[in-house]
């Protein structure tokens, strides 16, 4: 069965090898570890200057606060991957609070019900983008979420008009405020959806795929990945996390309006980015994105401790973004680099 | 000779010249927008007879100067593959700088103004061009960082405070209002833009070397084009047009705030796209912006005018912004199964 | 006066990790058509970009007209009368023709730098039509075939009015016929004056066309030789380094009952009524000019471009395509044209690409089992003899004809009948060449009944047990292995089978 | 001064014993010189009784960004929280938290719900706002003719409240030849503010004045009519700034509006928290406390809750304009 290519003897029948071989450089050089330096080094400064961060609460209840729009930061990986992106997902928040606090308090709808209606209205509103998408394919995400961006939002106000709706029942506000065994639920949710997405990413055939997708798209579709039904997957979980943020947060307010998560997409897109996951689709992991949502979470928090001025904090996370995304293109990065790529 | 040849029959030259009427005709990709806003004028007009008047016309045209103006940058920067979330933020810093040197400086002539409005631009531009042509950075995530940075800035400039327009000189405010050559200044100036504009992106090597570092940035390499330059120079110019309309912006309100323009890098980059220049760059075409920036300037002039109830205006406006889209996108589609149905097997 | 236009000493260029070029020699004479060759990698598009400007060099000299010239882009080279049509098509799919033709070299407005239209159009349509073509200078390049993007990048060359004129594989893309007429525009630009230096795989481009040859292997220089003094197995050598006995090799296999019959498929704008078989063990060809359409029926068949009408049996069981995901569960694989853009993700290494289309298999549940993955993938890239030395090596980093042996292993993950080989060996060198060749003989050894798409007369006769050839979307003739003749092909490639109305 | 900066130092931990305490107030959104003159009369009034004073606002006018500065503020364990809402419900349990920890907790200018507060500085009846806007307007057009309302969003519940006011006014004899026809939202953007000023003239053609109880929207308005020469022609009037109205207002566009002074409306408040912290008051009805430079207020019912309220809308006309424009 030997081929007889050229000479038989000259030629060499090579075996590949099959483990990956474990580099002590490359597993120190990632992306991920200078998250984590930075990380240290902000939780060291924040304490170092406000004798309140380390407090008994102060922790916690920071992660209450900066975790609804993180929820939506699990999909955008996806989407940034596959290299489009969802600037949707804010009018998404708000379309399912809207739908939801409307049913509960002007239709009578139970709230369990009402909750389960904002799932699927979150759903539905990540379906029509990634249909839209698939269909359309010359409009390519930022466009056609660019419309439904606005879309969205609008029917919301259609819905409530200016008002707020509130008056939830007493158990709904469990999920903004509630904890258990002193560990806020916002907080247990979270975990359970990151281990979920990481190994939906790093993990399955699916999170391959998407990688795949991301690098190169016809190929991908010439290899029999059904890019279309993974894309609008994608869009559909985006979706359906924007509504599981709609809940936390209307049950952090007690109410919502047509007019919350305003801008929450770019504060997205930038833990995202942050996270080392490039706009230029197929590289990052979910890791990444994870450490980055703390990152920014407890920089602003550590930051309002002692008072500084919100344009500051404006200028502070701008600054933080153009220096992470910087290193690895500066030469004292090129390390960071090389192993990035390698990477999925 | 080769393929062609093959391909080649002996009436094609009559054939030809027929089709290629048809194509010039289906080349007009903004067709489908024209004609769009032909119908909605018409639709408006039904509903509010005082639509199509010259006051009303003129106001139109008016507000949406600034927004064609910004429209006109951003193509470029689409073009090159790019975006520009910072213009907004731009607008307000380059705005509240000149409106707070005016305020001290009464007997400052305008067009000093105007031309520190546009340096402040400038500068903004050339960092984020350093950003994305020299450090490589992804045009989206620049601009967003340099987004909050901008803002944070005009916050501090400010220091909480509106100039306001007691504070401003008659001739300041006036930019916006007087007129030249019988045209409000405004639109002269937006005018004389698309003019040097046109020439620049036609008639300058300069100018094609944009569309050709955007359709195929390899190949512009080794056509011994300079990417970083012409970045550099779309990046500039953006910031430039933004600075310019930030002295127009404040000018025309007669206040600077330092919430100005929030958000209108969005309503900018969907003029762009509604006149059809693509995100994947390489193509955009002057006459498509100025019918996106119209559709839009219609969009915010005619909806208070119709009596839409306020809470309806924003869902309008998307679903018009998506069905225009698509629309363009079907009659894309249409006219090239055209051509494919003309084809002989 | 030095006796050579140009004259390269000692040139080393070094990439990252790559040693691309190492002390290449090179002289060019006046009025001489210079063959460059070497196998995939060997540094001859490279080299090609060092005396364009694209690339400075590390080290090594450049004369032109015995004057020492460093180029620090590739405008410098322009203007000193060199002229490149590169290898990859490197033109603006949406500027226009005329565009597309001078860009770089526009001409402009003394004073006002105003570009002239008007001239650059004219003399755009005058260059197209010495060239034969008839390609309105105004139209958008995206909008043309691959053979007319190539006459343009020989008008784009023509127009700086070049001295020394390079072609990367301008052949690659061609068929036959195509070829001759690019043979004759070489060799009128030749009789004009210029020096061409001429890259190509094809053994009969070189005998054809050039008076001297020199070769690259591994980065070195080997040799330079006028084309008489040197035979072809010698420089079979001189190129692989080792000596090829047998170019196409003997069938082994037996062919078996009918596994596809195609009845009627058409699409409109691209092909109408085609009708064949295929069966098992055989090898059916598929060939024509550039353009008759041979990747679209077979994308068809793969599910990547619906068609509109005809019938499909497969195993006498007639099927409905509509996805590559549904042909490949039905049985059919396909390998496709431009394995960079569609059959690899270039970024990955060579084991998850060879996994990539049967992910599903091989994990359980939708989870990845990457122990399983890695052992598949392995044994895989060892049965296509894949040159690498382990699984995770980056596909990028592998010369031309590995990547085809990786995108060749993807076929065999799955259980398939039916293997479609477009363009198999374009732009892969003599060695890998008979690899691939002898892989799919091994298939159709094994049972699979395989459609080869190829532009190259020797390779189609060689290799196949029928050829279907194709004209302007229709099949035109289907031939037995026995009747088969360049010529008889050629005829058949040309004849007009369209209506008179149709469209 | 530099608006959100702390100007005295934070105090050290756990001021409920006796030591210097820390008085926050939250703006709705930085860059707003209403709100920094607000914040600079709370500063004043902190100094003046003595403490510390924070000074915060989110970069955006969100309930959210406001959710985030207050839970810092607990952390810190201020002694009181001033907060001008963005929203009426939604930082009911945020501030019901800060309250369960000892925090007093005022609202100013935008009230939030009764249950998230111990007392609202009312910076004028919303009666008597909404009353001498219709009365005004009556005056400079005789009584007669098509009037209209530019508004910003209703979100804040008082600009909804002043507009129900104006057309309980207008119910009133003597506005029988007078007529609301529209209520137009210019959501306190400059752009689109204009663009519903220029659709109200060229859709009501017969129309003799606009009310504007926004200062965004009120100034948007007075550009316009400036622009299109109709001083004389259609009166304005509404709530505004003086320094941003200063303009109109001298070229006759708008005979005269209506505003209190932000900076007495931030040294009430701060007033009222450190009567709170102090203890001379706990918010109920019926109780008064000195509040300095402002005299003597009680602490008076509003619907569920109880207010202080500081007193009417001062009018700005040509008369006055110019000592004010300055000051605000
Ligand atoms: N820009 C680059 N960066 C890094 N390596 C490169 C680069 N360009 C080429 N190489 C490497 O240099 C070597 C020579 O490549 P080159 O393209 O010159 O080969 P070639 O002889 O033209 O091959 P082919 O016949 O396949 O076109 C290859 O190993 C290639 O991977
Ligand atoms: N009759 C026609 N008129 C115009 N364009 C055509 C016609 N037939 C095919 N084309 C276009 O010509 C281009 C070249 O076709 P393509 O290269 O795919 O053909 P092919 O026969 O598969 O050639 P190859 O074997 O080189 O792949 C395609 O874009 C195709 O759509
Ligand atoms: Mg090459
Ligand atoms: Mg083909």
């Amino acid at each position: 069965m030997e081929p007889r290519v050229v000479n038989q003897n000259e030629y060499v029948q090579r075996t590949l090898v099959n483990k990956e071989a474990f580099s002590l450089k490359k597993f120190f050089f990632q992306w991920e570890w200078l998250l984590i330096l930075v990380f240290i080094v902000l939780m060291v400064i924040n304490t170092n200057i406000s004798p309140y961060f380390l407090s008994a609460t102060g922790l916690r209840d920071a992660t209450m606060i900066f975790l609804d729009k993180a929820f939506i930061v699990f999909p955008m990986v996806m989407i940034m991957i596959l290299r489009d992106i969802d600037i949707s997902v804010g009018s998404t928040v708000a379309l399912s609070a809207v739908v939801m606090a409307t049913l509960y308090n002007r239709l009578g709808v139970p709230m369990e019900m009402a909750i389960v209606i904002c799932l699927m209205v979150g759903a539905l509103c990540g379906l029509i983008n990634g249909l839209l998408i698939v269909k359309f394919k010359e409009l390519s995400a930022v466009i056609v979420t660019l419309g439904t961006m606005i879309l969205y939002r609008g029917i919301a106000y259609v819905i409530l008009e200016d008002q707020a709706s509130g008056n939830f029942p007493e158990w709904f506000s469990f999920f903004g405020w509630g904890s258990v065994a002193g560990i806020p639920f916002i907080l247990i949710v979270f975990t359970i959806f990151a281990i979920a997405f990481t190994l939906l990413l790093h993990k399955t055939t699916f999170g391959r795929q998407i990688y795949a997708m991301g690098n190169n798209d016809t190929a991908s579709r010439f290899s029999g990945v059904q890019v279309d039904k993974v894309k609008v997957i994608v869009f559909v979980l985006a979706g359906l996390m924007a509504a599981i943020t709609a809940i936390f947060l209307a049950s952090r307010m007690g109410s919502t309006r047509p007019n919350v998560a305003m801008m929450y997409e770019l504060d997205v897109i930038a833990m995202v980015a942050l996270g080392g996951i490039s706009t230029a689709g197929g590289k990052g992991r979910m890791i990444g994105a994870i450490i980055a949502v703390f990152i920014i979470g407890y920089l602003q928090y550590g930051l309002g401790l002692i008072n500084i001025p919100s344009q500051t904090m404006l200028v502070i996370v701008g600054i933080l973004l153009i220096v992470s995304v910087a290193i690895p293109k500066l030469n004292v990065g090129t390390k960071f680099k090389k192993t990035e790529k390698r990477k999925t | 000779m080769m393929a062609e040849s093959a391909l080649v029959n002996p009436s094609m030259d009559e054939k030809e010249r027929k089709t290629s009427k048809l194509a010039a005709i289906s080349k007009f990709r903004e067709l489908g927008l024209l004609a769009f806003i032909i119908l909605l004028c018409i639709f408006v007009q039904t509903r509010n007879s005082s639509f199509l008047t010259v006051g009303n016309l003129t106001d139109l045209i008016t507000n949406t100067a600034i927004l064609s103006i910004l429209a006109l940058g951003m193509m470029l920067i689409l073009i090159t593959r790019g975006i520009d979330l910072s213009i907004g933020s731009t607008l307000a810093l380059s705005g509240m700088i000149v409106a707070q040197v005016v305020s001290v400086n009464q007997g400052l002539p305008p067009i000093v103004a105007i031309l520190l409005g546009i340096s402040v631009g400038i500068v903004c531009g050339v960092m984020i061009g350093f950003l994305v042509s020299k450090l490589g950075i992804l045009p989206i995530i620049a601009t967003l960082a340099m987004m909050n940075i901008f803002r944070g800035l005009t916050f501090t400039v400010s220091d909480g405070q509106w100039v306001s327009s007691y504070q401003m000189p008659e001739r300041f405010v006036s930019i916006a209002t007087s007129q030249i050559l019988g045209v409000n200044t405004l639109v002269f100036v937006a005018i004389i833009i698309y003019m040097v504009a046109y020439y620049f992106i036609n008639h300058t090597t300069t100018g094609r070397q944009i569309y050709a570092v955007g359709s195929n940035p390899a190949s512009a390499k080794v056509s011994g084009i300079n990417e970083t330059k012409i970045l550099m120079i779309v990046y500039m110019i953006m910031g430039g047009l933004s600075g310019l309309c930030g002295v127009l912006w404040v000018s025309k309100f007669a206040s600077a705030q330092g919430d100005t323009a929030s958000g209108f890098e969005l309503t900018v980059i969907a003029a762009c796209i509604l006149g059809g220049v693509s995100i994947a760059g390489g193509s955009g075409k002057i006459s498509g912006v100025i019918l996106g920036a119209i559709l839009l300037g219609i969009l915010n002039n005619a909806l208070p005018l119709m009596n839409v109830s306020p809470f309806w205006q924003m869902a309008i406006q998307g679903s018009i912004i998506l069905i225009a889209v698509v629309i363009n996108t079907i009659v894309k589609r249409g006219v090239d199964r055209n051509n494919l149905l003309r084809r002989r097997i | 006066m030095s006796e050579y236009v140009l004259e390269l000493r000692g040139i080393t260029k070094k990439f990252p990790g790559v040693t691309a070029l190492d002390n290449v020699h090179f002289k060019l004479k006046p009025g001489e058509i210079h063959a460059l060759m070497g196998e995939n990698g060997a540094g001859k598009s490279t080299f090609i970009k060092v005396i364009t400007g694209v690339h400075a060099p590390n080290e090594g000299e450049i004369y032109l007209n015995g004057q020492k010239v460093e180029f620090s882009n590739p405008k410098e080279a322009q203007a000193l009368g060199i002229a490149a049509i590169y290898q990859h098509v490197t033109n603006y799919p949406d500027l226009s023709v005329t565009e597309n033709i001078f860009m770089g070299h526009e001409k402009v407005q003394k004073g006002t730098r105003r570009l002239l239209w008007k001239q650059m159009h004219q003399e755009a349509k005058e260059i197209l039509r010495s060239l034969g073509s008839s390609i309105d200078p105004k139209s958008e390049m995206g909008a043309l075939s691959v053979a007319q993007q190539q006459i343009v990048e020989i008008a784009k060359a023509i127009s700086t009015n070049a001295k020394i004129i390079i072609m990367d594989e301008p052949t690659a893309a061609l068929t036959a016929r195509e070829s001759e007429e690019l043979y004759k525009i070489a060799e009128e630009l030749r009789d004009q004056g210029a020096s061409i230096i001429f890259i190509s795989h094809r053994f009969e481009d070189m005998y054809r066309l050039a008076t001297q040859v020199t070769v690259l292997r591994d980065a070195k220089y080997i040799g330079s030789w006028e084309i008489n003094a040197i035979s072809n197995d010698d420089l079979i050598v001189a190129m692989v380094g080792r000596e090829i006995t047998q170019v196409y090799p003997d069938k082994k296999g037996k062919i078996g009952e009918e596994l596809l019959k195609v009845n009627g498929l058409s699409k409109t704008g691209y092909f109408a009524d085609i009708s064949f078989t295929l069966h098992r063990g055989e090898i059916l060809g598929l060939t024509g000019l550039v353009g008759a359409g041979r990747t679209e029926v077979c994308q068809s068949l793969f599910g990547i471009m619906p068609y509109d009408k005809g019938k499909i049996e497969l195993n006498g069981k007639s099927v409905s395509i509509q996805s590559p995901k549904e042909a490949m569960k039905l049985g059919i694989g396909y390998l496709p044209e431009d394995r960079q853009l569609q059959g690899l993700v270039l970024q990955w290494g060579i084991g998850r690409n060879i996994t990539l289309p049967a992910l599903s298999s091989i994990g359980k549940k939708g989870w990845l089992n990457e122990k399983k993955e890695a052992s598949i993938a392995k044994e895989l890239a060892e049965k296509v003899h894949v040159k690498a030395n382990s699984i995770f090596d980056l596909v990028s980093s592998l010369s031309g004809g590995n990547q085809q042996k990786v995108a060749v292993a993807k076929l065999l993950t799955k259980d398939l009948d039916i293997i479609i080989l477009d363009e198999p060996t374009k732009g892969v060198d003599v060695g890998a060449k008979s690899a691939i060749y002898e892989i799919i003989n091994e298939l159709a050894a094994q049972g699979y009944g395989i459609i080869m798409i190829s532009s190259e007369m020797p390779e189609v006769i060689g290799m196949s047990d029928r050829i279907a050839v194709m004209r302007a979307g229709r099949i035109t003739k289907v031939l037995d292995r026995a009747e088969v003749s360049q010529e008889v092909i050629l005829e058949a490639a040309m004849t007009d089978l369209s209506k008179k109305d149709a469209g | 001064g530099g608006g959100e900066s702390t100007t005295s130092e934070p105090t050290d931990t756990g001021s409920d014993d006796g030591g210097t305490k820390t008085y926050a107030m939250v703006f709705k959104n930085t860059g707003n010189p209403y709100g920094e003159k607000m914040m600079d009369g709370f500063e004043e009034a902190i100094k003046e009784v003595g403490g510390g004073v924070i000074l915060r606002s989110p970069d955006q006018p969100t309930a959210e960004g406001q959710i985030q500065i207050i839970e810092q503020l607990i952390t810190q364990q201020v002694d009181a929280i001033a907060i001008a809402g963005n929203d009426f419900d939604a930082l009911q349990p945020v501030l019901t938290k800060a309250m369960n920890a000892g925090i007093q907790v005022v609202s100013v200018d935008s009230a939030v719900n009764a249950n998230s507060r111990h007392v609202h500085v009312n910076q004028a009846d919303p009666e008597r706002i909404g009353r001498s806007q219709i009365q005004a307007v009556a005056e400079m057009i005789d009584q007669e003719g098509q009037i209209a309302v530019l508004s910003a969003t209703s979100q804040a519940a008082n600009q909804n409240l002043w507009i129900e006011w104006m057309k309980k006014e207008l119910e009133e004899p003597g506005y029988e030849n007078m007529e609301l026809v529209k209520v137009a939202y210019g959501d306190d953007l400059r752009d689109k503010s204009t663009s519903e000023a220029e659709a109200l003239l060229l859709s009501y053609p017969d129309l003799k004045a606009i009310i504007a109880p926004t200062t965004v929207g009120i100034a948007a308005a007075g550009k316009v009519l400036t622009d299109k020469g109709l001083q004389g022609q259609i009166a304005l009037t509404g709530l505004g700034l003086p320094s941003e109205m200063a303009s109109y207002i001298q070229n006759g566009v708008s005979p005269a509006m209506f505003l209190w002074n932000p900076i007495d409306v931030g040294y009430g408040a701060g007033m009222a928290a450190h009567a709170l912290v102090e203890g001379e008051i706990t918010g109920e009805v019926g109780e008064s406390f000195e509040a300095s430079r402002l005299g003597g207020k009680e602490v008076v019912e509003d619907g569920d809750g109880t207010q202080i309220m500081l007193g009417d809308p001062y009018r700005f006309d040509a008369e006055n304009i110019d000592e004010w424009k300055e000051v605000y």
